[in-house]
């Protein structure tokens, strides 16, 4: 539509107070915020309810149940921000478990069997990223192919069978250093890594101009396909990680894909604020959509929520989530009359 | 200077011939050709009569679905919860039939009813609030999902009476009853697209959703159309699975929105929008099954049909992007 | 003067086109040189070519300092000094201000990481050296008007260090005020001896800008003139190749009852109580700045965004139009201001085009009648002469005048009463923009009440019975074609408190621009 | 656009009444509200441990009494095979899980003994009974002799096997019925009421009759999980009526799931939660291995359905103290046998017993079933005699 008559705007030099405010203000609007808003009065809502809620042990296992969806959804935010998808992740998060399992049981070094994944799934994913980038085959359709491919392929190959026997020291999840699991590091450690990466890193604001606008990107010098490249190898790369701390943390490897996983994953991304179209979304989001998730899921038990009806709440409340950011999008759009 | 006659036939003919050679179509064509004789070859019991009308039994439910779906994608949308609505209609057909005491023929109608209401909820968030249709169709495939377990309270109803078994068991006219719902709806959907302002308006929409507005296509009623369509197809097909299977359950239809839209996209339905046929969807369709079917005649366990379908969708694209590239220009 | 920068024997083919054929082109430190030529000239070709963004298949490009050059992406063109500015703005609507400034090439600390203080500072120092005073470095881009996002591609220029600016059309979309501030840039960085290579549709501006004009036509070079040796006329045509008679063919016609009127229209925040009225057999200009609500006006009235409240009066009856159908069942028709996202579907062909508004008529039961389909387009295509190689040819791959005669087309074929035509000949040749007036002129000759939004001034007092300005949303003058002059109606679009003098319209070359001259803007 | 809201909201609500209303009729069902996953078909319950005199034989000789009638299908004109070479559907719930991995593993060892039959394995790698049906009608359009199934859903399975068995393919079911007509003899690993006694009796021994307990059953839907949860709670009514039943959780076919279910209901309920049926071989070793990371198994402990090879670790550091189970490879070893009998005619309607190999002879219950015998119970002590 037509663009306003162009008022003047706040004057760049305005008082440092006025940036302040401003910021806190744009602060106070963000996803991120309502997120983690939405996040303590939920956890307050329940706790209310059941106090047992509040006991550290359980948040923590909130916290640690989410990591491996949060990291995961890391890389499917940097996917998505490109306006791709990838609904391949729960696939080749069960190959890249077992890929995992398989190299500790055959007394492979530990370090060669938490390597393996990331550089397996950094491999597969930069497959998928050559499909999408220089053969110019849609996302969605390239990753439903590969989610086929790696689900038959795994199941062709392992027939199922579980892994046992695994040496001790395999389980990095399982440990906790200073009281705190394994997987809560890993996720705000990555989260951070990831937030300023996207952030301070060239190749990261160059994502979000991919995504945002490809044909302006390719204008000013940036290789949309070198980009794709990088993201689909960052997804693999969280992927990867993820598998690490989804596969060391049970006794046992269940080698099959861990159903509906991919929904969750994106889900996330979304609840994360991440706009589907491209060119926006953070990675401090993801996390925090994970994490409401999992708060959702395990609110819903403390407070009696019937089994029968887990699901259609979760539904219920994860609309809502999105509903919210779509209002509050749709306030600041009118808020400068567009 | 406006165009001269003689040749511009002659060119129309000639792309018209081009283009049915070499689109998303013609690549499924031969793919198909060249899988129905190797099929043949290495089973005999594939090109049968009996197998092929079995086989069509068994995707009906995809194929009623798929239509809709089509119109959806060819607009740059997507439905995710197709499936759970499919779930969600048969669990309320047993449920409002054997909990609540409905007339069977009721609760049929009811079901369609409430799984055209589903569509209808999608629908409204969609195109009034403009919800992207991936958000909203991704958070009501678990919302639907979930009525479809709280309302059954996870229990199935059977027990259908005989007639009820006429619609996914029995023959009519020497075809699987199903199969006739299929190729009227197919028919159907395939006027509206080809034929109709409406099809014209779904492709304007995909292509350009403001030119669309500005020309004075009815945009928002098109789109609440296609979803609520979608929705009124899933409880269709649920209607018929529940015949087929005798018996609802609230985990019917899962994943079954990604066996809708591979079929959508392997039949050259364009997932950014604006491109995409009937046939294509339903070659797309056929295809998958004869492929699934036909693998397993021929002794290629389950794990690898997948791998192998997996291949076929990206080399399908691929094949097509190929040309399209190559000789279209 | 060395040339900065030199072109000779270029020549570029693309598959069954030939583009550019042996074109000649160069370009002085501190100089304004502007390309001009009818659509499919080539002018984009030439400049893609030089920005890096296609190839020569022959011909020498060379670069001082640099000797011999060929650039094979844009990156290459960019760090040789060339920067370029799109006609469609190349900005990332989520980014910020000082992000978008330096895509691509952001400063950096150790380890690579970017600088954000840093940048927001040279984000300033930029802008500041341009003059700008009034642009937050952190703001998203997208919540910028044109004109700041304009603003912010050129300081996204210099901000590399360009020696050649390239400019595609950069005032189709700004305001009067807008365009005078683009122009104190312009000759803030000549003084500054950058080069600029500038493309434009509007001669005047080019008059007011420009150094020396090169004329392209059909891939061909056809010459280069000094803008103080040359007049409108001569690169008109130069141009077009033969002499454009008459660019506002305006014929006199019978006023008959008042079809359309619109009583007190109120729609937040465009239309703040509007009262307007046209009448059989006139054209009505409706003049005002952008922002000043005139497209918001004829949305309103054709249903896409409809009234809040206020009387729409067809033939004296009170009408309630709630979507673009109504309207479109009331005779009215809407030729939209953006060609390409409003007007057309780009990717469907010419007929599909044609008939999209009025297939829901062209039908027998429920199905498209095919054979009336084509009657109809085959016979828009004729009257409207639209150049198509076919029916079915992709309406994207027209040029911008015979794809602005498929909207007016489109239109036409549903027969209205009422035609608002929203920017008529915006980004269009001279040829066709010359074919588009005469049929306005036949339109209303007939009898159709037609509303013409322009921005263009020449076109407004050329082409109108009457004059309608707006301003901030009403209706501010009304003028007679008799009595309007350029001035009246400029001093009229400009309110008092945001008229500051100086930021008015462009001065004219001559004075007198109504009907019958050469005068082009 | 506001009218329109107004409409969506109202649709919402209307669709949403039903889950307002949950909450409300769960109260009234006190006091086992949060108890669910039970069928609604009629219970068995098994004599309870004090009166187990009065019988020596395993638990189904109770119902053997009564005898029944034989009442599964037959094939229509099937070809005689007696002695000659069959080929085998193997068509387990889904492929990619361990159990079903042993009973492959057993049905392949019985074939290899008895020499004469060839075993197919193919099925689903989700547990969908829609695939499941796709997969019968291909293998019966291919060619097949025999298929051994185990269905996702007795009834939506039934109408393929009557089709089956109408164009004379012999259809045996084991580890998950369809309707007894739909098939020929089901191969029972054990009777529901005595998995059911089995399970209670353990956890009763570790946690007391006093005990609170919390069920993670599969999935809701889950034909033989209701089954069993269904005689779990009617004869834990009749022996130990103090047992406290706290809820049920479901965790589908997905270890993580479980894991975390497990640690929500340690959290929830603190040391007022001494036991966690565990009702699935994916869950078993799911919540096992939550109670073992969170260090409680001091506290709460969790019986469990599962494979030896699994609940291993967990059985040797007390988490799970007792795994019930029969042995899923002799269930598959029966399997092959009993096909055989009936190819070869020796197993007819009406008979009483069949010879199993190693296993020795099997009883026939309720008109048309084998079983397998009692449910094993693996403990520390005898845990090394297994490896599957």
């Amino acid at each position: 539509m037509t663009a306003t008559t162009s008022k003047p705007l706040p004057q760049s030099e305005a008082t440092p107070l006025g940036q302040q405010l401003r910021g806190l203000l744009a602060f106070l609007g963000s996803q991120e915020f309502i997120l983690a808003l939405g996040i303590v009065l939920l956890s307050l809502a329940v706790y209310a309810d059941n106090p047992r809620f509040g006991a550290e042990r359980n948040l923590l296992s909130i916290l640690s149940n989410s990591a491996y969806i949060a990291v995961a959804a890391l890389g499917m935010t940097v996917v998505i921000i490109t306006g791709n998808i990838d609904i391949s992740v729960a696939a080749l998060l069960g190959v890249l478990g077992t890929i995992a399992g398989q190299l500790a049981v055959h007394d492979y070094p530990i370090w060669l069997a938490w390597l393996a994944p990331i550089v397996f799934g950094i491999l597969i994913e930069l497959f998928i990223g050559f499909l999408v980038a220089y053969l110019r085959i849609p996302a969605i359709v390239a990753t439903l192919g590969m989610m086929s491919v790696l689900k038959g392929g795994l199941i062709f190959v392992t027939g199922g069978a579980w892994i046992y026997d695994l040496p001790k020291g395999f389980f990095l999840a399982q440990r906790q250093p200073l009281g705190i699991p394994m997987p809560i590091y890993f996720m705000f450690a990555l989260t951070l890594l990831m937030a300023i990466w996207m952030r301070y890193s060239a190749t990261g604001r160059a994502i979000y101009a991919v995504g945002g606008n490809r044909e302006a990107a390719r204008l000013s010098g940036i290789s949309e396909k070198r980009i794709l490249m990088t993201v689909f190898g960052i997804n693999g790369l969280m992927v990867g990680i993820s598998t690490i701390l989804f596969a060391t943390q049970f006794t046992t490897i269940q080698s099959t894909v861990p159903p509906g996983v991919e929904l969750t994953i994106i889900t996330a991304a979304v609840i994360g604020g991440v706009s589907i179209l491209g060119g926006s979304g953070t990675v401090i989001g993801a996390m925090l959509g994970a994490i409401l998730i999992r708060t959702i899921q395990s609110g819903m038990i403390f407070v009696n929520v019937s089994a029968y009806w887990l699901q259609a709440v979760q539904g219920l409340l994860i609309l809502l989530t999105v509903l919210v950011d779509i209002f509050r999008r749709r306030r600041q759009m009118s808020a400068i009359g567009k | 200077m406006t165009t001269q006659e003689a040749p511009q036939e002659r060119s129309n003919l000639q792309l018209s011939i081009r283009n049915a050679f070499l689109g998303q179509e013609g690549v499924l064509v031969v793919i198909m050709v060249i899988a129905v004789i190797v099929l043949s070859f290495t089973s005999e019991n594939f090109l049968t009569v009996d197998n092929l009308l079995n086989q069509a039994r068994l995707m009906t439910e995809v194929g009623l679905i798929a239509l809709p779906m089509t119109y959806i994608i060819i607009t740059g949308g997507i439905d995710l919860s197709v499936g759970s609505i499919f779930g969600f209609s048969a669990v309320m057909l047993g449920w409002l039939w054997k909990e609540q005491s409905f007339p069977l023929e009721a609760a049929i109608l009811a079901s369609i009813v409430i799984g055209t209401l589903s569509g209808l909820l999608n629908a409204l968030f969609i195109v009034y609030v403009r919800v992207p249709p991936i958000i909203m169709t991704l958070a009501t495939l678990a919302l639907y999902r979930g009525m479809a377990y709280g309302i059954s309270q996870a229990r199935s109803a059977r027990g259908y009476p005989d007639w009820f078994f006429q619609f996914g068991q029995r023959d009519f006219l020497g075809i699987p009853t199903q199969i006739w719902f299929l190729i009227v709806a197919s028919i159907f959907a395939w006027i509206l697209l080809a034929r109709t302002p409406f099809g014209r308006g779904i492709y304007a929409i995909g292509n350009n959703e403001i030119g669309a507005r500005f020309s004075g296509i009815p945009v928002n009623r098109y789109l609440l159309f296609i979803y609520v369509f979608a929705g009124f197809m899933s409880a269709v097909a649920a209607f018929l699975f529940t015949s087929r299977v005798s018996t609802t359950r609230a985990d019917s239809g899962t994943g079954m929105e990604l066996d809708v839209i591979a079929a959508v996209v392997l039949g050259g339905t364009s997932i950014v929008g604006g491109s995409g046929t009937i046939h294509g969807t339903l070659l797309g369709l056929v295809l998958l099954q004869l492929l699934k079917n036909g693998l397993s005649l021929s002794g290629v366990k389950g794990d690898a049909t997948i791998v192998v379908i997996g291949v076929v969708l990206i080399l399908s694209i691929l094949i097509n992007n190929y040309i399209q590239k190559r000789f279209r220009q | 003067m060395q040339p900065i920068l030199e072109l000779n024997h270029i020549s570029k083919k693309f598959p069954g086109v030939q583009a550019l054929d042996d074109v000649h082109f160069d370009i002085l430190p501190g100089e304004v040189h502007a390309i001009v030529g009818e659509n499919g000239a080539g002018k984009s070709t030439l400049i893609k070519i030089i920005s890096g963004v296609y190839t020569a298949d022959e011909g020498m490009m060379h670069l001082e300092g640099q000797g011999e050059v060929q650039f094979n992406s844009p990156r290459e063109a960019q760090q040789a000094g060339i920067a370029t500015i799109y006609q469609e703005l190349s900005l990332y609507r989520d980014l910020s201000v000082a992000e978008n400034i330096f895509t691509g090439h952001l400063p950096r600390r150790r380890f690579g990481a970017v600088d954000w203080p840093m940048m927001r500072q040279q984000a300033r120092e930029i802008l500041h050296s341009l003059e700008i005073y009034d642009l937050d470095v952190n703001r998203k881009v997208g919540m910028l008007s044109v004109g700041n996002q304009q603003r912010v591609e050129i300081a996204k220029a210099l901000s590399r260090n360009a020696r050649i600016l390239i400019m595609d059309e950069p005032t189709a979309a700004l305001t009067e005020s807008d365009v005078e501030q683009l122009f104190k840039i312009v000759r803030l960085l000549q003084e500054r001896n950058v080069a600029i290579i500038y493309i434009s549709h509007r001669l005047q501006e080019i008059f007011t800008l420009a150094n020396r004009v090169t004329v392209l036509r059909d891939g061909q070079y056809i010459g280069t003139k000094q803008v103080a040796e040359t007049t409108e006329g001569e690169l008109i045509s130069m141009m077009v190749g033969r002499t454009v008679d008459n660019l506002f063919p305006k014929l006199e016609t019978e006023i008959g009852a008042p079809v359309l009127a619109v009583r007190n229209l109120w729609r937040k925040p465009f239309t703040l109580g509007v009262d307007l009225t046209v009448h059989a057999g006139e054209i009505v200009g409706l003049a005002g700045l952008i922002g000043s609500g005139r497209s918001e006006l004829a949305q309103v009235i054709f249903g896409i965004s409809p009234a809040k409240s206020g009387q729409v009066l067809i033939d004296g009856k009170r009408v309630k139009i709630n979507h673009p159908g109504d309207a479109m069942r009331l005779g009215i028709a809407y030729v939209p201001e953006e060609r390409g996202s409003q007007g057309l579907i780009r990717q469907m062909t010419v007929q599909e085009n044609l008939t999209l508004a009025v297939l829901r008529s062209l039908t027998q039961g429920p199905f498209v009648d095919r054979n009336a389909e084509k009657t109809l387009a085959q016979q828009m295509i004729e009257q409207l002469r639209i150049r198509a190689y076919s029916r079915e040819q992709i309406v994207n791959k027209l040029s911008g005048g015979n794809q602005q005669k498929v909207v007016v087309g489109k239109w036409l074929a549903s027969r209205p009463r009422i035609l608002i035509m929203d920017e008529p000949t915006r980004g269009i040749d001279v040829g066709a923009k010359a074919e588009i007036h005469r049929l306005m002129s036949e339109l209303a000759m007939q009898g159709m009440a037609v509303l013409m939004i322009s921005s263009e001034m020449p076109e407004i007092l050329g082409m109108s019975d009457r004059i309608v300005v707006m301003r901030e949303g009403k209706v501010a003058a009304e003028f007679s074609r008799a009595e309007a002059t350029q001035e009246k109606v400029a001093t009229a679009m400009m309110s008092e408190q945001n008229g500051s003098g100086d930021a008015t319209v462009i001065p004219s070359q001559d004075p007198t621009p109504v009907s019958g001259g050469m005068s082009q803007q | 656009m506001l009218k329109k809201s107004v409409v969506a909201l109202v649709l919402v609500a209307m669709l949403l009444t039903p889950v307002l209303a949950a909450p409300l009729k769960a109260a009234n069902d006190a006091p086992s509200r949060m108890l669910l996953g039970q069928d609604d078909l009629p219970t068995n319950p098994l004599a309870c441990p004090g009166e187990e005199e009065a019988m020596e034989e395993p638990a189904a000789t109770e119902e053997a009494e009564e005898v029944v009638e034989y009442n599964g299908g037959q094939p229509v004109d099937a070809p005689d095979l007696a002695g000659q070479d069959i080929r085998v559907l193997d068509l387990p719930k889904l492929i990619g899980i361990a159990y079903f991995a042993a009973t492959t593993k057993g049905l392949n060892e019985a074939a290899e003994e008895l020499g004469n039959m060839e075993i197919i394995t193919d099925a689903p790698t989700e547990a969908s009974v829609d695939d499941q049906i796709t997969f019968i009608e291909n293998y019966v359009t291919q060619g097949i002799d025999v298929i051994a199934f185990a269905s996702n859903d007795p009834v939506a399975i039934s109408p393929a096997l009557r089709n089956a068995l109408e164009q004379g393919v012999h259809v045996i079911g084991f580890d998950a019925d369809s309707e007894p007509d739909a098939r020929e003899w089901f191969v029972n690993q054990a009777t529901f009421n005595g998995m059911a006694k089995a399970m209670v009796d353990s956890m009763v021994e570790e946690v007391g009759a006093d005990g609170s307990v919390a069920i993670i059953t599969s999935s809701l839907t889950a034909p033989n999980q209701n089954r069993w949860i269904s005689e779990m709670l009617a004869y834990a009514d009749k022996c130990y009526p103090d047992l406290n039943w706290l809820e049920t959780v479901p965790s589908e076919e997905d270890q993580q799931l479980a894991f975390q279910r497990a640690q929500e209901l340690v959290n929830k309920y603190g040391e007022d939660l001494d036991g966690i049926f565990a009702m699935s071989s994916v869950a078993g070793p799911g919540a096992a291995d939550a109670l073992t990371q969170m260090g409680v198994c001091d506290q709460t402990i969790t019986v469990g359905i599962s494979t030896p090879n699994q609940m291993r670790p967990f059985i040797e550091n007390g988490c799970a103290p007792k795994v019930v189970l029969w042995n899923p490879i002799d269930l598959g070893y029966a399997t092959a046998y009993v096909i055989r009998a009936v190819i070869d005619g020796e197993l007819l309607p009406g008979a009483t017993e069949v010879e199993a190999g190693r296993l020795g002879t099997l009883p026939v219950i309720n008109g048309s079933e084998i079983l397998l015998g009692p449910p094993t119970v693996f403990t520390q002590e005898n845990i090394n005699d297994f490896d599957f």
